[in-house]
């Protein structure tokens, strides 16, 4: 069965990936020339279009802000990856590690109930996570890599799914770990993103003509 | 669902943007078989042996082990440790360390910024801090000695891996004796001719038989028989059970001597004899005077089994060079007790069969050795050592010691050494003057004051000037004394590595670190029992490893791959090989004795039980020939004077035991007046030192508002103004931290306890900084017992407790639950 | 027939008559030929596998072992045939092997050991035998084709290489160490390798009177030669001198000293080291019999009583070897091994002769030792400890 | 007596072939087997051979 795939779908999907992606993996210093303003990279392209956004305004300008700060560090793309290890790899300590259980599970432990859904989920659509990224099936990435995929799937179809699983599975911890993020110390991109996913999921489920429409 | 990775935005911009977006996250798989609900499988800890019902790649349940009568309520954190949001999930480097290497800003160290890297960058760096420290400087610059409680296995063993790998490169600063017992284990064998600390004690169906008085000298049994250094069986329980029972019909009168009321004293029911903290050497000298002056002293006894008992009386009668009489009265004069009492506890000693058990915390204070050697002495003049139900035990307390033993033989282990000692990459083995090995506890000193020459055992030791230091499966930043101190130290270190499961401060304070799995990720194998040898469990791995950990198997055959020696490492075994050597060999040497079934059969069956063991009485042979089973001593005999030690000098540790005051001591002792109030840091009720303190839904179970509980008096804390659950701040002149009061009468007034292994979480890197958590280490004294042992005096503490005011900063000792202020 | 005897001498002892003496000589000749062949024809069949497993002795048993091992099979297809290891290549040695199977003969035809249970139970004597005779010639017939210059040490793994270039400087005998390579070994050592069979793997065999030798393990004395009454235990790596050997039984002297306090039943290696060289029982330690005692010292750091003595008893002959390093290197592995399963084992200068033994007690719980190794770990221990080190610390 | 008795032809013939076939063929392994035997003897006192 192919299903006509909207260009507006697949320009949500795309950003949810790249969402994921950036949530997933450190930027290289190669990567991060793509966020440069000058000359203009296509990442920061990207980030301009959301920041004329009215809805993205505030959010979008604050990863470009703390973009900037960074590029005028000696090591701005290590400054990265410290950054990016100590908002998502270490622990609640020092980060906001982007799990679902963490902020769903009483017991405050990794793989709990958010994992058990996330797991059966995949395995019904025959998914597995790939080997290379060894991780619980609640981390933020994979969640958003999937919604990618079921976008494309149901693309106009069905979008009361996209909507049901935006709701279980992202918005119910999402704001909690948004917060948490911004209290890490000595952080600026990262926090600034998440917000930005936020707000962007936060109008995508919200808006029955998905928000993409307009950029 | 098919995967797609369509174009980028093709709607906002001309520009093609797919090089902003990863590798997909997901993949098809291959449709799995459907599982069964999952199997319980065998797996051991230090906690007990416990099945695991494993389902859909986790661990989902875990209950006792059935041949566990008396598991313990800590197995209900096992899943915590597994799936704890402290676990290190990649390789990682501190960021200016990764930038600048050994040349980094050291202070930087606790402010938890790292860089990820890929596991063969972290052992590349690991593998050329190592060439270096040996080229540059030489093996007295590393120090890899440091060792702690690894998790259960014996092939898996950490320690023995990371010793065995770095041996293999090259020679390094070691260390003797251990945080626990260091003062026990080094006095003992002059005095009774064995470390007393790690050796079997009679069993415990013989002295509830033959003991009519049982006196418990600081040893809270109940508390601390949960945990073992081997697997765990819990037998002495029932041993306790029918303590209980005679208590109860008064067949036996069990003693606690403790400044707290003990939760064996709870569970038994039976006496306390209150004593003031770190006073036992009066309160015993004043037993010896009134023995001594009563004539119930068996001289026999002395005459034929001990020596210099006539050196040490005039100690005591006042006839020595500090011509004071060691009389009840005065005694009575620091520890607190009557001397009318002490008086009748020393006649109801020498009345009937009397069995002594002594703790370890007595010995964890300064001059920690005297209390052990007065008390083999009181032991000595009781003439009941060698009979079953008297005499004197150390180590009760620990790891099932006085169950019954079986004698069979447990697996061995993965080789700590290397095969061939001398084949190193580095060959050099000149320590240019500095010490080769160093009292455990002394290695913040070394840091700090390199060169200089302390005294230990009868040697002079020259501290080394550390450079790197490698941990495995070692807290220190919870074991060791004085938090703010160790910050100076780790300032002057070029290199840290720490190879863990979990984000204890030690990684936090790492230069390296890297990520080895739980216990729980690998097979292995174990003795059951610890010291009663009651079988063997295999411990089948439950889950694979989580994220990027590995096996400390795995890990330190990559590093010694990057020297060409991963197949001597290994010696070209697989880790299952292991597993089935350690069994076979094992069964070999029980042959005969034990009949242990083919290797397969155990795996699959998951235990071997070698039933219950023998009756045995400690120094009974002895006892029964003096000449041919002498005792370990330089004389052979119970050596109540040590010429040996008396020789060495020292003036903290002399020819006897003696009564030396303490640095710090409550109760009117020095120090009292600014810093009221000892603090006792005792092994943890509901943890093993610093393990499972990570596991979050049991630690809720314990903590108050989140904080580690500081047990306190309660005429003390109205004093204060504190009431039960408040927050308080626990401080004296090293240190502050926060705790939550659990106001209690079990304590005395001027008492107060927390148990060490609460994990320390500082409010930033800075020197002084408040710990959120708990850590007594934060407060305790970084000093030696004496010249002697030079072991850890972390009992000898005072501090002062105040209600905390304003806004409690977040605990940050852990990934616990979000506090949000 | 005494006639025939007689004039077969007048016959030979006279000049021929009718006979020539080149016929003579030449006949001689030719008969000695045809003789010698024969003979060493006869001789190299009895050398010969097919010959020796003739016997359902040798066929049922050490033939069906030899089966399962390198010897017998491997991979560059070099075989050991049973005459290459037993039979002595040089020729008188091995005129005098093939006399010493007459004992064989005997037993084959008395059925000495004709049941696998009788061979099982001689296995021990019969493989002793060998051992001797291998000990006393450097294991030549080993050595003639596995020779020490020829091996790569390179080649080896890094295990046996260290044990195998120490045996080749010293050029040890093979048998030392590979006793049971081509056929089980004898039912007592089959503990395996089992601590006990190693050490006794290690006894020499052939004492000389008036050398010295270490006890392998923990030994049983005697007060005379017909080892019935006990007189003590001699412990192990401890040194004695042969004063005489009397077929099972061999007279040693031990010096050593004693404490007076007691009976002074337990023997030490040297003055106020308590360094264990066995004990005597009480009657012997009070006997003036077997010992003659020497000077008296107080042992300043105890203030005990010690007593130089020289002991005479007697031993069963065996488990005495001539080299005690071989023992030394032993205990180190063991000790190396063994006790560094809990935690890392101080080393052996690390503490001083008497402070080892209280030490030494306390790390015993988890260890997997018999009490003979105990015994030789501890003592190699002391004898390695800080009093005997240089520049111990 | 036949002291002087002379030898036959025949008589010498049996005589040589006696001596050749099986009287030395005897004395030679008896002496062979002697000398085996004698120093199998020797090395009861003496020990097994040594290596030189």
């Amino acid at each position: 069965m192919t299903t006509k795939i909207t260009e507006q779908d697949e320009t949500r999907a795309s950003l949810y990936w790249w969402f994921a992606s950036l949530f997933s993996q450190e930027l290289t210093a190669e990567q991060l020339k793509q966020y440069r303003a000058s000359p203009l990279g296509q990442g920061r392209a990207l980030l301009n279009a959301l920041a004329e956004q009215k809805e993205f305004n505030d959010a979008a300008n604050a990863v470009i802000t703390a973009l900037d700060n960074l590029v005028k560090l000696p090591h701005p793309e290590l400054e990265l990856a410290a950054d990016f290890s100590q908002l998502l790899l270490t622990d609640l300590k020092t980060g906001a590690p982007p799990y679902a259980s963490l902020y769903l599970d009483q017991k405050g432990l990794l793989f709990q109930q958010p994992h058990d859904d996330m797991q059966a989920l995949l395995q019904d659509q025959g998914l597995r996570i790939t080997p290379d990224f060894n991780e619980p099936a609640d981390h933020l990435a994979i969640q958003l890599d999937y919604l990618g995929n079921l976008i494309l799937q149901t693309s106009t179809q069905d979008p009361q799914a996209q909507h049901q699983f935006i709701q279980r599975h992202l918005l119910n911890w999402l704001p909690q770990w948004v917060t948490r993020s911004r209290q890490v110390r000595r952080n600026g991109f990262y926090p600034a993103l998440a917000q930005l996913l936020l707000q962007f999921i936060e109008q995508d489920s919200q808006q029955p003509q998905p928000v993409a429409a307009h950029i | 669902m098919t995967i797609s990775r369509r174009s980028f935005l093709k709607g906002i911009a001309a520009t093609s943007a797919a090089g902003l977006i990863g590798p997909s996250l997901l993949q098809q798989a291959v449709a799995a078989a459907s599982e069964s609900p999952g199997q319980w499988q065998v797996s051991g800890s230090h906690w007990g042996a416990f099945r695991a019902r494993v389902y859909a790649g986790k661990v989902q349940e875990i209950k006792p082990f059935e041949a566990d009568s008396y598991p313990t309520e800590m197995l209900k954190g096992i899943k915590g440790i597994i799936y704890s949001p402290s676990r290190i999930r990649y390789p990682m480097v501190r960021y200016d360390w990764f930038l600048k290497r050994h040349q980094s800003d050291t202070k930087q160290r606790g402010d938890n910024r790292f860089i990820r890297v890929t596991w063969d960058q972290a052992i590349d760096m690991f593998y050329q801090e190592l060439e270096r420290v040996q080229t540059q400087y030489g093996p007295w610059a590393l120090h890899t000695g440091q060792t702690g409680w690894r998790q259960t296995g014996q092939v898996h063993s950490c320690g023995n891996h990371m010793e065995r790998a770095i041996a293999m490169h090259g020679y390094s600063v070691k260390k003797v004796g251990d945080y626990s017992t260091g003062a026990g284990q080094t006095i003992m064998p002059y005095v009774l001719g064995s470390t007393e600390v790690y050796a079997q004690g009679t069993s415990w169906p013989l002295i509830l038989k033959h003991s009519k008085t049982i006196v418990l000298w600081g040893s809270d049994l109940v508390k601390n028989l949960q945990v073992g250094w081997n697997c765990e069986t819990h037998e002495a329980y029932e041993y306790l059970e029918q303590l209980k029972e005679k208590v109860a019909k008064k067949q036996i009168r069990v003693i606690s001597v403790d400044p707290v009321r003990t939760k064996t004293q709870k569970y038994l029911n039976c006496e306390q004899q209150y004593v003031n903290p770190q006073t036992d050497v009066p309160f015993m000298l004043g037993i010896a005077h009134t023995l001594y002056s009563e004539k119930l002293h068996d001289e026999n006894f002395l005459k034929t089994y001990a020596l210099g008992f006539e050196d040490f009386i005039p100690y005591v009668m006042g006839k020595s060079k500090d011509k004071v009489e060691k009389t009840p009265e005065w005694a009575e004069s620091i520890c607190g007790i009557a001397a009318d009492d002490i008086r009748e506890f020393a006649r109801l000693l020498a009345k009937q069969r009397t069995q002594i058990i002594f703790g370890w915390c007595v010995q964890r204070q300064q001059h920690g050795e005297q209390p052990y050697w007065m008390g083999a002495v009181i032991a000595a003049m009781l003439g009941q050592i060698g009979l079953p139900g008297g005499g004197i035990s150390y180590a009760h307390h620990y790891s099932s010691i006085g169950v019954p033993s079986t004698g069979a033989a447990g697996p061995g282990g993965f080789p700590r050494n290397p095969d061939n000692p001398d084949d190193r990459i580095h060959k050099n083995n000149d320590f240019k003057g500095y010490s080769s090995t160093i009292p455990v506890a002394r290695w913040v000193d070394a840091i700090i004051e390199p060169g200089k020459k302390i005294n230990a055992n009868g040697a002079t030791i020259t501290l080394p000037d550390l450079k790197m230091m490698v941990f495995s499966g070692c807290n220190p930043w919870h074991h060791h004394q004085d938090r703010n101190r160790m910050k100076q130290a780790f300032q002057k270190l070029e290199t840290v590595v720490s190879v863990d499961f979990t984000w204890t401060a030690t990684c936090r304070f790492a230069d390296i670190v890297l990520p080895a799995c739980t216990q729980w990720e690998r097979n292995d194998i174990d003795l059951y029992g610890s010291y009663s040898s009651r079988g063997i469990i295999a411990m089948h791995k439950l889950v694979d490893p989580l994220f990027q950990s590995k096996t400390d198997f795995d890990i330190f055959t990559l590093l010694a791959k990057r020297f060409g020696k991963d197949k001597a490492y290994t010696q070209g075994k697989g880790e299952m090989e292991w597993v089935k050597q350690l069994y076979d060999e094992c069964a070999q040497a029980n042959k005969g004795k034990f009949e242990m079934p083919d290797f397969a059969t155990f795996w699959q069956q998951g235990w071997v039980d070698f039933g219950k063991g023998e009756n045995w009485t400690r120094q009974a042979d002895f006892r029964e020939d003096p000449e041919i089973n002498a005792l370990g001593t330089p004389s052979g005999f119970i050596e109540i004077f040590s010429r040996k030690i008396d020789r060495y000098g020292y003036d903290d540790c002399q020819g006897h035991p003696m009564w030396f005051e303490k640095a710090e001591r409550s109760h009117g002792g020095p120090g009292s007046d600014k810093h009221p109030i000892w603090l006792q840091s005792c092994h943890p009720d509901k943890r093993l030192h610093s393990q499972m303190c990570d596991s979050e839904a049991f630690r809720a179970t314990y903590t108050v508002q989140g904080r580690e509980p500081l047990y306190m008096n309660p005429k003390d804390a109205a004093q204060r103004g504190i009431k039960d659950g408040d927050l308080v701040r626990v401080f004296n002149q090293r240190g502050q931290l926060l705790a939550g009061a659990v106001v209690s009468d079990d304590y005395a007034p001027g008492v107060a306890r927390l148990q060490e292994g609460a994990w320390y979480g500082p409010e930033s890197e800075a020197i002084g900084a408040l710990d959120t958590y708990g850590d007594p280490n934060t407060l305790t004294m970084d000093i030696g017992t004496s010249q002697l042992a030079q072991a850890t005096s972390a009992n000898t503490c005072l501090v002062e407790i105040e209600k905390y005011q304003g806004d409690a900063p977040a605990v940050t000792a852990f990934g616990g639950p979000v506090e949000i202020s | 027939m005494k006639n025939t005897v007689r004039r077969f001498w007048q016959i030979v002892s006279k000049p021929s008559v009718h006979l020539s003496f080149g016929f003579l000589t030449m006949g001689g000749f030719i008969a000695g030929i045809i003789f010698w062949g024969g003979f060493n024809t006869a001789l190299e069949a009895t050398n010969t596998e097919e010959f020796c497993i003739g016997c359902h002795e040798m066929h049922d048993n050490v033939y069906v072992e030899l089966q399962e091992t390198i010897h017998w099979q491997n991979r560059s297809g070099v075989r050991a045939t049973c005459p290459d290891c037993h039979v002595p290549h040089n020729w008188t040695d091995k005129i005098a092997r093939k006399m010493q199977a007459s004992k064989e003969v005997w037993g084959a035809i008395f059925g000495t050991i004709d049941t696998r249970e009788k061979f099982l139970a001689k296995r021990g004597e019969l493989a002793q035998h060998e051992w001797d005779r291998l000990t006393a010639n450097n294991s030549l017939e080993c050595k003639n084709c596995h020779n020490y210059d020829s091996m790569d040490f390179n080649m080896m793994s890094e295990r046996a290489r260290v044990q195998m270039k120490m045996a080749a400087e010293r050029d040890q005998s093979c048998i030392d160490c590979h006793k049971g390579i081509a056929h089980h070994l004898p039912e007592n050592m089959n503990s395996g390798d089992g601590m006990l069979a190693k050490l006794e793997a290690m006894a020499t065999s052939g004492y000389q009177v008036g050398q010295a030798y270490y006890s392998v393990r923990q030994l049983p004395m005697f007060t005379d030669s017909t080892l019935t009454t006990e007189a003590g235990q001699l412990n192990a790596a401890t040194k004695v001198t042969i004063l005489d050997v009397k077929g099972d039984a061999i007279q040693i002297e031990i010096d050593a000293w004693r404490k007076t306090k007691g009976f002074g039943r337990v023997l030490f290696e040297d003055f106020a080291m308590n360094i264990n060289d066995g004990y005597l029982t009480k009657e012997v330690a009070q006997s003036d019999q077997y010992m003659q005692q020497g000077e008296s010292k107080e042992d300043d750091l105890t203030g005990l009583p010690w007593q130089k003595v020289a002991v005479t008893l007697w031993l069963r002959n065996g488990s005495l070897t001539d080299s005690r390093d071989r023992l030394w290197q032993f205990a180190k592995t063991t000790y190396d091994t063994s006790c560094s399963v809990c935690h890392t084992q101080p080393a052996e200068a690390h503490f001083d002769t008497n402070t080892w033994p209280g030490m030494f007690n306390g790390m015993l719980s988890f260890v997997n030792l018999d009490g003979d190794t105990q015994a030789l770990v501890l003592k190699y221990l002391q004898k390695h400890s800080s009093d005997f080190a240089d520049g111990a610390h | 007596m036949q002291e002087n008795t002379p030898t036959s032809r025949a008589q010498e013939w049996k005589a040589f072939l006696f001596i050749a076939v099986v009287l030395f063929p005897l004395l030679s392994i008896i002496l062979v087997g002697g000398y085996g035997f004698a120093i199998w003897f020797l090395q009861m006192l003496m020990g097994p051979p040594g290596h030189g």
